[in-house]
């Protein structure tokens, strides 16, 4: 029990230390509003590329539906605060509650199919619920919706993009996770050894939309504006991307996916046109060759955690699941 | 002992990496004294050059529209600087794309005040980007000069630091509803708009709106989504009702499709549209059914007034022979009014630049500009007509 | 009572009845041999028993109660697992992790316990963790407790699929064809171990086999099917010299 | 009730065109279980190179026609070798993730100034504009075109597929990939032969689309491919004659919907159309059953 209370004490300390010191660096200027905001980008990201991987890496599941939860998130939350003046908190909480009901909603007939008719259904789902967002006049339909009050900041963000990888991770080392990935493999015999496929698929794809949700919500009150077209198809492909880069079925994968995809244009922003113009072609040619030379992505179904690094042993010792029953 | 040393060494190593890099492309400039953004406005006026952002979509789904805006104004500044520049000092100009996504421009718009110490914004060209704009510059009290977004959020919701130089929707709207019925003497219309883009659906909801009040009847409203290009379906409806005028308020490439339909299910409506009409691929793409077809518009090419003339004239030499379409002449007008501004207040502090704006009274090439109490001008709308295959001036709406 | 009592089953794919009037009686700690050759329909009375396939015909008692018509994981919770004539193992999951997921049938958290690491949380998980140590030193796979599942060889890959299937504490093993693909002295050993098994966990098991040495050594009773249907019942040395079975094997003498 | 009628060639026309491209969607999945998520883009660059053909190098319908079709078949063999074929057994995630990025892939590239560049483009006018009526309803010369071209092509195909040997043999693989392989049939050429047919199949689609009308801009591909995989899915895919009757069933009620119910509710109702055929009936109208043996 100790053992277990020591690594998660040196954890947590750590964890606060990089937040003084982000805090410290904004203050001074150092961090300056610009760079605020990519982190807050990066932030929003992360939980979405975690979101997703839960459904795609750890499930199985290939859903290119994504940023139609994001949305049902940003526009629920954004009723609450804004039309019906709920706090912050609540109000996305509410959303991800939302994100999860549809979650279950679209889960529940889609995840009898198989691959790729379960792929493109929710394909078809992330088109519906743009249509129906651009007929619904209340939250300004094709117009979006502006007005939103501004909530999201550095502290927030830092906050749920911790909680939501400590969520991730303890979902996934638990029977919870097991039975996901066990479903993942081979699904027959899943069921074979009493675990009930159906379930395991739809509760990793209903926190995964509410977790989408939940990151829609962060999105609205920091853009202030949404509108249904920003959640389109493009938005999922872009989620995707995230994930793919990172490594199918690797947490940390999913960090670094997130993070490097988020920062590369930004840092990018400054030099020749060139990149600017064909960063979309460069895009699709680097993954075209991922999925070739290294279809797990950078991390593989490797993870980099405090764990690993405490124990002997090289940082990435390949194993199957994350051995470490803490975050 | 020694291996796992050397494994916490290299994760240290790489964090420290990531949060270089991340406050290196941020903070390069930014390590000035850590003041708010306006008193930084002070220090580079000191400078030798007044910086001045612009944010257009470079790439995105309407590339050709940020080349516009982007060549507008380029030469509103080259032109500026050719005769003494601002405030006795040359102007720099500092592009941002925005991919014409709302997620982009606020981040741009936000690293051209911060990293760049821009004392005015000049975009976005789409409303959908200047709407989450607006709020930004406002915050860090940067005036912001929109060539072309005509929804009225962006000036109400925008704040006090927001302008424009084009007419919102609704005046647009009700421009082309007394054109039609006063000129056309309509009395009946049919309306088909892109109801996922808003400023397709924005329109037509303002000249719908004028239209009925105006006394007239909208007969049939139909609709359509981004990438259809099979109308037929909404047109038979629309040929039932047998309108006088039939209202496409989208960008000219789908209105060309639409028109083309039109004429081969047979129906013979004057067609009315906005200013997403005014390009040149408007004939190539909807040949001789755009016969007869009057549309407003922010300037009209062919108006013969002085400043029209120089303005094509100086923009077919700087573009190699390139034809100014309305983006350009908007986005010209929004450089010169924002330029026009900092030269009256004397200084470029945003406080009297504002002022400066506010009481704006310029001759620019789309009309004279006048600014009512929400910061949009007072201008008058330009109504175009096709006559065999080439758009020709047809009158001026003045404001009310 | 017995622990499986199967009476006159029967599944029809189409036209064909693959399988016809099986039944079948097991009782507690026994080792039953189901044999026949090729296509008799012994992997289809397997797929029936575990809920795979819907039986068209006939009643499932085990453990006292009717279970013909309960999905798969709905069987294993009742305590009867399988393996596959085919290793199913999860490949890409390691050696603890693909036990440590079949422990999970008999101890189990809330979501929330896993999400706040709540008391119960460790403790399920230390004597899940205790189970999968127990299970790999018995199965001899401890110091490989870490390799992926596909990385191992082929009869290690055999014994993790049956201790796996174990980990479900079940009180009936069906293991289907589990020598298949083994040299002699490997399925030498594996009679031995399977003995072991049914003694060391005091279960029930229902062995679908080819190798006669193997089902003739260890099996107390053994049915014999032919064509869906049962030729033979009974000790092996009464199958050994049973007409019907040496004809449906051999063929009749001219 | 004239409307009604004429809604019904309207509908029938815009079914025809989505058949066209159901068609090569259905032929490729059929055959090696793969949604080429590409294939929208594939059919976008057929229109590209019936434009080049006809305004560059001044070809007119059918050589156009006949260019676009050999053109969009080379690059549906290159993008196979490239990209498909070294992901021939890794898992579907992987094959369906490289299909999306060849899609962005081609969006992009035309997108490029070297090819078309951004802006939209004009089709000239190479077939006759007139249109005939029967009694009130009228149908353009174009719409008889498509339509009759769908059959065509559907039946040659389906010719094709059930009388000659290289159509035995993609039958075959698609029956049982290994399987094939140990019968001495090359899995590999037949494989590209698909992916050239069905391409081919889209550049045609590409072609009359781009006629019928008239504004061809990069992004123009997405939309229709997705339609027209809801189409092969609710003919029952990999079945030819299926993949038209969904085209067809497709455009009727997407025209319906626009004309009777609400035609910005369209799209909505063509994907919902999808999940509920996948879920009552997964193999669609005339699919076979299959299922996995344990």
């Amino acid at each position: 029990m100790q053992k277990n209370m020591k690594k998660g004490i040196i954890k947590i300390v750590i964890v606060v230390l990089v937040f003084i010191l982000a805090k410290f660096l904004i203050r001074e200027g150092i961090i300056g509003a610009y760079t605020e905001r990519i982190i807050i980008t990066v932030g929003i990201n992360i939980i979405l590329a975690l979101s997703l991987n839960l459904i795609i890496g750890y499930t199985g599941q290939l859903a290119l539906g994504h940023a139609a939860f994001m949305a049902v998130g940003a526009y629920v939350s954004a009723i609450f605060t804004t039309k019906l003046n709920l706090p912050f908190v609540p109000a996305i909480i509410l959303g991800a509650v939302a994100g999860g009901a549809a979650g279950f909603l679209i889960g529940w007939p889609i995840l009898r199919l198989k691959g790729d008719y379960l792929a493109i259904c929710t394909l078809g789902f992330g088109e519906i619920v743009k249509v129906l967002i651009q007929n619904i006049e209340y939250v300004g339909a094709a117009r979006g919706f502006s007005g939103i009050k501004l909530f999201t900041t550095f502290g927030w963000i830092f906050l749920f993009t911790v909680l939501a990888y400590i969520l991730i991770k303890r979902v996934v080392n638990s029977v919870y996770g097991r039975d996901m990935r066990a479903v993942s493999q081979d699904e027959i015999a899943a069921e074979a050894m009493g675990v009930n496929a159906f379930r395991a698929k739809l509760l990793g794809f209903i926190i995964g939309c509410a977790m989408a949700a939940f990151a829609g919500g962060l999105y609205a009150h920091y853009l202030m504006f949404i509108d249904p077209v920003s959640f389109d198809f493009n938005k999922s492909t872009e989620i995707l991307t995230f994930v793919v880069l990172g490594g199918i079925g690797s947490t940390s994968g999913s960090v670094a996916g997130a993070v490097i995809l988020t920062v590369l244009p930004e840092a990018l922003r400054g030099f020749g046109d060139f990149i600017k113009t064909y960063r979309m072609l460069i895009y699709s040619i680097m993954i075209v060759i991922l999925m070739i030379f290294r279809p797990q992505g950078i991390m593989g179904n490797r993870e980099l955690s405090l764990q690993n690094l405490m124990k002997k042993g090289n940082t990435f010792n390949i194993k199957g699941g994350e051995k470490d029953g803490i975050a | 002992m020694k291996n796992r040393l050397k494994k916490v060494v290299a994760l240290v190593g790489t964090m420290t990496l990531v949060m270089g890099m991340m406050t290196g492309c941020g903070s390069a400039a930014e390590t000035a004294t850590g003041t708010t953004a306006s008193a930084a406005t002070e220090a580079a006026a000191e400078g030798e050059t007044i910086k001045i952002g612009a944010v257009v979509p470079l790439t995105g789904d309407v590339p050709a529209l940020g080349e516009s805006a982007k060549n507008g104004y380029q030469l509103a500044v080259d032109t500026m600087n050719a005769n003494g520049g601002v405030l006795g000092k040359q102007v720099e100009i500092i592009f941002e794309d925005d991919e014409n996504q709302p997620s982009k421009a606020p981040t741009v718009a936000q690293k051209l005040i911060a990293q760049d110490k821009v004392v005015g914004i000049l975009g976005a060209t789409n409303s959908k980007c200047s709407i989450p704009m607006g709020p930004i510059c406002t915050q860090n009290k940067i005036p912001m000069v929109s060539p072309t977004s005509t929804n009225t959020k962006v000036t109400v919701e925008g704040g006090d630091y927001v302008f424009r130089a084009c007419f919102i929707d609704p005046f647009q709207g009700e421009a082309l509803a007394n054109f039609a019925k006063d000129e056309l003497g309509a009395q009946t219309a049919a309306v088909l708009y892109n109801m996922a883009d808003d400023y397709s659906k924005g329109l037509a909801e303002a000249f719908m709106e004028s239209y009925t009040a105006a006394g007239c009847s909208v007969v049939a409203e139909e609709s359509y989504s981004t990438g259809e290009s099979d109308f037929n379906a909404q047109l038979t409806n629309i040929k039932n009702e047998n309108p006088d005028i039939l209202v496409m308020t989208d960008f000219y490439s789908t209105v060309g499709l639409i028109a083309k339909q039109a004429r081969t299910l047979g129906i013979e409506a004057t067609f009315l549209g906005g200013d997403g009409w005014d390009s040149t691929d408007l004939v190539s793409i909807g040949g001789d059914a755009m016969e007869g077809a009057y549309y407003s518009v922010f300037y009209a090419s062919d108006d013969t007034s002085e400043a029209v003339v120089n303005f094509k004239n100086s923009y077919a030499e700087a573009f190699d022979g390139k034809e100014a379409d309305g983006y350009a002449a908007l986005s010209y007008d929004a450089a010169m009014i924002l330029m026009n501004a900092i030269e009256n207040a004397g200084t470029t502090d945003s406080e009297k630049v504002v002022e400066a704006l506010n009481s704006t009274d310029l001759d620019v090439v789309s009309g004279h500009v006048t600014y009512d109490e929400s910061r949009n001008p007072i201008k008058p709308a330009i109504i175009c007509t096709i006559k065999d295959g080439k758009a020709a001036y047809y009158t001026t709406v003045e404001p009310k | 009572m017995a622990l499986l009592e199967v009476k006159d089953l029967g599944i029809q794919f189409g036209g064909l009845k693959a399988v016809d009037g099986f039944h079948m009686e097991i009782g507690d700690n026994e080792l039953i041999g189901l044999i026949g050759p090729n296509g008799a329909g012994k992997t289809t009375v397997f797929n029936m028993l575990t809920g795979v396939y819907q039986p068209t015909d006939g009643e499932i008692l085990f453990d006292g109660s009717s279970i013909s018509g309960l999905t798969t994981y709905e069987v294993t919770k009742k305590h009867m697992a399988r393996t596959f004539q085919n290793i199913r193992l999860y490949k890409e999951m390691s050696v603890s992790d693909n036990i440590k997921t079949s422990c999970s049938v008999r101890r189990k958290y809330s979501l929330i316990d896993a999400i706040f690491h709540t008391g119960k949380y460790y403790k399920v998980e230390q004597e899940n963790e205790e189970q999968v140590q127990k299970l790999l030193k018995m199965f001899g796979l401890e110091d490989k407790a870490d390799l992926l599942a596909k990385n191992l060889p082929y009869g290690d890959q055999r014994r993790l699929e049956i201790a796996r299937a174990l980990a479900t504490e079940p009180k009936l093993l069906l293991l289907d064809e589990p020598a298949a693909g083994m040299n002699p002295q490997e399925t030498e050993d594996l009679a031995v171990f399977i003995k072991w098994i049914k003694d060391e966990f005091k279960i029930s098991i229902l062995l679908i086999e080819h190798d006669m040495k193997l089902v003739m050594g260890i099996c107390e009773k053994i049915t014999v099917l032919n064509f869906g249907k049962i030729i033979a019942e009974g000790t092996p040395k009464e199958i050994q010299n049973n007409p019907q079975v040496i004809e449906a094997y051999i063929g009749r003498k001219k | 009730m004239v409307t009604f009628f004429q809604q019904l060639v309207n509908g029938i026309s815009l079914g025809s065109v989505y058949a066209l491209i159901a068609i090569g969607y259905t032929m490729v999945y059929g055959i090696i279980k793969m949604v080429n998520f590409a294939h929208g883009e594939i059919f976008m660059v057929g229109s590209f190179l019936g434009l080049f053909a006809v305004s560059v190098l001044h070809f007119t319908f059918f050589p156009a026609l006949l260019f676009s079709m050999i053109g969009t078949g080379l690059i549906g063999a290159l993008i196979e070798k490239v990209a498909y074929k070294p992901l021939r057994n890794s898992p579907p995630i992987t094959l369906f993730i490289t299909a999306i990025a060849i899609s962005m892939l081609l969006k992009n590239l035309v997108k490029t100034n070297f090819l078309a560049g951004p802006n939209p483009h004009s089709f000239p006018e190479v077939l006759s504009v007139d249109v005939f009526h029967i009694g009130p309803v009228q149908v353009s010369y174009i719409q008889i075109i498509v339509l009759l071209t769908a059959v065509i092509l559907g039946a040659l195909l389906q010719y094709f597929v059930k009388k000659t040997k290289t159509g035995y043999a993609m039958r075959v693989v698609a029956y049982d990939k290994d399987a094939a392989a140990l019968m001495g049939i090359n899995v590999n050429r037949t494989i590209t032969i698909t992916f050239i047919i069905g391409s081919a199949l889209a550049g045609a689609a590409g072609v009359l689309v781009g006629i019928m009308y008239p504004r061809l801009e990069p992004t123009m591909g997405t939309l229709p491919g997705l339609k027209c995989f809801v189409a092969a899915v609710l003919g029952g895919i990999g079945e030819i004659p299926g993949a038209i009757i969904g085209g067809i069933v497709i455009g009727f009620t997407e025209t319906m919907t626009k004309a009777y119910i609400s035609s910005s509710l369209a799209d909505a109702f063509t994907f919902s159309l999808l999940i509920i055929t996948l879920l009552v009936k997964p193999t669609g109208l005339l699919g076979k059953k299959t299922f996995e043996k344990v």
